[in-house]
């Protein structure tokens, strides 16, 4: 079961939390919170499981940010959503190393959040023209930026 | 020679009336779809409304060889610039259709804080004919095409058909 | 021969797009070229970008609806359906069998549309400009029946949360009979015009190969990564809606190359059909909508991520609710950004043409990667 | 001086009247090939195409034409002007002088050269040199694209080609194209020399650049190739020349392989033109029917198979008139 061998792999990590997920509610067989320090070394525990990096996002909880991963498997129904918390003005460790795909995901939540990514290779923006001076998915953007 | 805005030089009367009716009949749009109109566009070209009955069929790729842009779908503000370019490298004369509700006024996608989107074509470049529906079904951009006819040579299928039905 | 003579080799740029007749819309790719050879592509995106998110953040559930059609218009119901479902799961509705069939009746009508405009649109690439139009003749069929009950050609906005507004009647069944008919009797056609064509098979065989290995790492979901030979299809490996009634098979390739991918496209076209032909044979009596959904949508707090099978690939969406009117934030996970996001790999070392193929042969759609 | 008093003195009338004749039947020409090949790609494709002007959009092509003369003429700024002025004149003068030599009928012609064919395969190699002019002035990337590949697809595609018709010049014993048809007074080439047909008709549509081995304005992969910055009249210029260069090399196979003017009933000439629009409409077939081939494959396919068929073809042709 892959299910068991990820639980197993994460829990040498020394993470927060590694539990089962509500499936019927929220769609996770598997949920893990890290520190932002702590990704890496997950998503290369993902990759030796043969797991493919579903979606990555950012919230912007207003005090902090919470980025998800959503990492799934080609071979077995098993959704991990890893949940890390990062503080305002922080960076995060990049896994786009690990994750070629995870390159585009970073650069859009640096475009659309302004989070910064250590050590990614491109970091620029995604979406945006690249002279935008706005993060249009932080909750404080709003009636002062934007136009019209 | 006349520019799109100025009044021509010198008149020609029959031929420059002739030259407008090859013109009305001769609509060569670019290949330029920006988002779901241009999913209609293409509708509009094939097989069951062929807009190459009225002439308007050839689309050409090469913004230099076309008389008619037609914007189906978003403009969005990393795209505008393109979008006048390619105004711009079109030969005189030149027209404009806005397809869609995004391309007249920024349609389901403007609100007060949308930062993406420029609404409206003709806040950037000279729209002609402007066709609504979102996207507008292939018979109104053949209405479009019409009407736009119609202003070319001040008279028109369109009209006698109106005319008719009273 | 080039060194010997002292010349220096020069590389140089050519910029593709934002206005390119093959990159389907307003994507760019910046080239950097070795004479034909391309030594790195770099897709510039973002020329699409309407900001769904954003407006997801200032709209309400049900206002945020329409939007779902408009950011894949060419598979629109699947993505409906994703919305919904996700909805309907923080709400904790359950959907009535007949909402269900009929849901996968038009889902399947719609992904038939996809893969055939992908199949008219790729040979245009290839620069065959006939079949372009025989897919078309055959789409319009499609878009006659989905019209008569949807009220759209293409942007549809048919799904509601807790089922459908409007029933399908026995003329809709009907015409789907006869399309299923219809199109069966076009296979030759098409494999007569375009699959054994040996100019189409000498451009597209061996070229443009993904990986096994690449699919994990870029997550590219859909007929690209079936075409590599992985059986994974969300349909059945994590069944939702009425896809588990319903006997289909899941068509993969071999090679991993563009013919494969047009093959697995093809089967799956047919595999579709099958599922229309089930669905008319026993589609459930009863309501089409749920009983208690409420008038005003405002899920309590949480989050869910559901995923649909989509012409392109899994789309995902990823709703965190705080208890409001208004999502707290949705992401949508789309497919051809995944898949799009490979594509620098797959174009160096190969020709301008070839890359024109590659470029067809993952079936991006242009607003959907930049949403 | 004395030689062009001399060349007017005898031929002079002949060479006029067969100017504007050819001049006449150019444009019309083309203005038909367009509006055919419109027609014949909408009912291949399962549309009506043009209908509105004119009777079943007969006069869709002169709206067109009149349309381009009306447009603009831009010159890019950075384009080197007086090659980029140039391409088209040059691009269309060679199509026109290869109707001197073409044998409408056995009287129909305006001069009957002994070196006909050759001069006819000479000047098409000028076509390519006017794509060379016009991609490499426009100073646009893919118009210096659709330049080279074009030279590199005409040179690969000319030498075959030039061997096939040389194992009908051998059958014949003659350049002369009035020779060369009567000698099929009894049976066509194409019943002797399948393989030299077929060989001629792929070269032909490569070097007309027509689909499937459109590449020097491949659609999709060049925006518009080598005439991407051309506008209005310069275009149409290119235009013309396209349809009418389709022309010239249908009546090349008509005279080498469809036994020319020859035919019951009907006149010479109308025979003549049924046949070379029969081979017209075969070309418009392959155009709305294959995919494009790729570049590279498209030389190799000339050098690797083309040329050693080709040899083959005329060793064998050589090898069986010794016999004889």
């Amino acid at each position: 079961m892959l299910k068991d061998n990820l639980t197993n792999a994460l829990a040498s990590l020394n993470l927060e939390k590694v539990a089962e997920g509500d499936y019927a509610k929220t769609g996770y067989h598997l949920e893990v919170a890290a520190q932002p320090a702590q990704m890496p070394d997950v998503a290369q525990a993902m990759l030796a499981a043969g797991c493919f990096l579903e979606s990555f996002t950012a919230v912007d909880l207003r005090e902090t940010f919470d980025l998800v991963y959503h990492f799934a498997s080609f071979d077995e129904l098993c959704r991990t959503a890893v949940h890390v918390p990062l503080g305002k003005k922080k960076g995060m460790p990049t896994i786009s190393h690990i994750y070629p795909g995870a390159d585009w995901y970073e650069r859009e939540v640096f475009d659309l959040f302004g989070i910064h990514f250590f050590n990614h290779p491109n970091l620029k923006r995604l979406l945006l023209p690249e002279d935008a001076d706005f993060h249009p998915l932080l909750k404080d953007f709003g009636a002062s930026q934007g136009n019209d | 020679m006349e520019t799109k805005t100025g009044e021509p030089l010198i008149h020609l009367g029959v031929l420059e009336e002739a030259l407008n009716l090859a013109r009305a009949n001769s609509l060569w749009p670019i290949t330029f779809g920006l988002a779901c109109c241009a999913i209609e566009m293409m509708a509009a070209g094939a097989a069951r409304f062929d807009l190459d009955r009225f002439g308007a069929g050839v689309f050409r790729p090469s913004p230099r060889q076309c008389d008619l842009m037609i914007v189906a779908g978003t403009i969005s503000k990393k795209m505008a610039p393109a979008v006048v370019r390619l105004y711009e490298q079109m030969p005189a004369p030149k027209w404009v259709m806005a397809m869609g509700n995004c391309a007249i006024s920024g349609g389901p996608f403007y609100y007060p804080t949308q930062y993406a989107i420029v609404p409206g074509a003709d806040l950037i470049i000279p729209v002609d004919v402007y066709v609504p529906g979102c996207p507008p079904r292939p018979e109104g951009l053949i209405e479009g095409i019409l009407l736009l006819e119609e202003k070319i040579t001040k008279r028109g299928r369109l009209r006698k058909f109106r005319d008719a039905k009273g | 021969m080039i060194e010997l003579l002292g010349i220096e080799e020069k590389t140089y740029t050519l910029n593709l797009g934002p206005q390119h007749p093959s990159t389907h819309g307003v994507l760019r790719v910046v080239l950097e070229m070795n004479g034909e050879f391309i030594t790195k592509a770099e897709p510039v995106i973002g020329y699409g970008h309407r900001g769904h998110e954003h407006m997801a953040e200032n709209r309400n559930y049900t206002q945020f609806l329409p939007n779902m059609g408009r950011v894949d218009y060419l598979h629109a119901l699947a993505y409906n359906q994703c919305y919904c479902m996700a909805v309907e799961k923080l709400l904790d509705i359950k959907v009535p069998e007949r909402a269900e069939v009929i849901r996968v009746m038009t889902n399947e009508l719609n992904r038939i549309t996809s893969h055939l405009l992908w199949f008219g649109a790729y040979l245009m690439d290839l620069g065959a400009f006939t079949p372009f139009l025989y897919c078309f003749d055959d789409r319009e069929q499609i878009l006659d029946l989905l019209d008569r009950i949807t009220g759209s050609r293409l942007t549809y906005c048919y799904y509601r949360f807790g089922g459908v507004p409007t029933d399908i009647d026995d003329d809709f069944v009907a015409g789907c009979r006869a399309f299923v008919s219809r199109l069966r009797s076009r296979w030759a056609d098409y494999d007569n015009l375009v699959t054994k064509n040996v100019i189409f098979i000498n451009r597209t065989r061996g070229v443009g190969i993904i990986t096994r290995e690449q699919c994990v790492k870029y997550g590219i979901t859909g007929p690209n990564l079936r075409g590599s030979g992985i059986p994974y299809d969300i349909r059945k490996s994590e069944p939702y809606s009425a896809y588990p009634w319903f006997d289909f098979e899941i068509p993969i390739g071999s090679n991993g190359d563009i013919f494969d991918r047009y093959v697995v496209r093809l089967a799956e076209m047919e595999q579709s059909l099958r599922i229309i032909e089930q669905a008319c044979n026993k589609l459930p009596d009863g309501p089409i909508m749920a009983e208690k959904v409420p008038k005003r949508i405002k899920p309590p707090v949480g989050e869910v991520y559901q995923a649909v099978e989509t012409a392109r690939g899994e789309f995902g969406m990823y709703i965190v609710s705080q208890g409001d009117v208004k999502p707290y934030r949705i992401k949508l996970r789309t497919p051809s950004f995944a898949n799009m996001s490979f594509f620098p790999e797959m174009a160096v070392d190969n020709l301008v043409a070839d890359l024109v193929a590659n470029l067809g042969s993952i079936d991006v759609v242009i607003p959907e990667i930049d949403r | 001086m004395e030689l062009v008093a001399q060349f007017l003195g005898s031929e002079g009338a002949r060479m006029v009247v067969g100017l504007i004749a050819v001049i006449a039947l150019v444009s019309v020409n083309a203005l038909f090939l367009i509006w055919m090949e419109r027609k014949v790609a909408a009912h291949m494709q399962l549309r009506p195409g043009p209908m509105e002007v004119g009777p079943h959009g007969a006069i869709q092509t002169v709206a067109d034409a009149l349309k381009l003369m009306g447009k603009e003429l831009i010159t890019p700024e950075e384009v080197d002007k007086p090659v980029f002025w140039l391409a088209p004149i040059v691009i269309f003068l060679p199509v026109l002088l290869s109707f001197l030599v073409i044998p409408f009928s056995s009287t129909w012609i305006i001069r009957d050269m002994n070196v006909g064919i050759i001069l006819i395969l000479g000047f098409s190699t000028l076509a390519v040199l006017a794509i060379l002019m016009a991609g490499w002035s426009s100073n646009n990337k893919y118009a210096v694209f659709g330049a080279i590949r074009s030279v590199a697809q005409n040179v690969a595609y000319e030498i075959p080609l030039l061997i096939t018709v040389m194992s009908i010049i051998l059958m014949v014993g003659s350049f002369k194209l009035s020779d060369i048809v009567a000698a099929q007074s009894r049976v066509w080439f194409v019943a002797v020399q399948p393989l030299a047909f077929i060989l001629y008709i792929i070269c032909a549509t490569a070097e007309t650049n027509r689909a499937p081995f459109d590449i020097p304005e491949a659609e999709s992969e060049l925006v518009a190739g080598f005439h991407t910055e051309y506008t209005g009249m310069r275009f149409a210029l290119f235009f013309l020349a396209e349809y009418t260069n389709m022309f010239i090399v249908s009546a090349v196979a008509t005279v080498l392989f469809l036994g020319g003017w020859h035919g019951p009933i009907l006149p010479g000439v109308i025979w003549f033109l049924l046949k070379v629009y029969a081979v017209i409409f075969l070309l418009m077939w392959f155009r709305w029917t294959f995919p494009r081939v790729r570049f590279d494959q498209l030389v190799t396919f000339a050098w690797k198979i083309l040329i050693p068929l080709a040899f083959v073809n005329l060793l064998i042709t050589a090898f069986v008139l010794k016999l004889r």
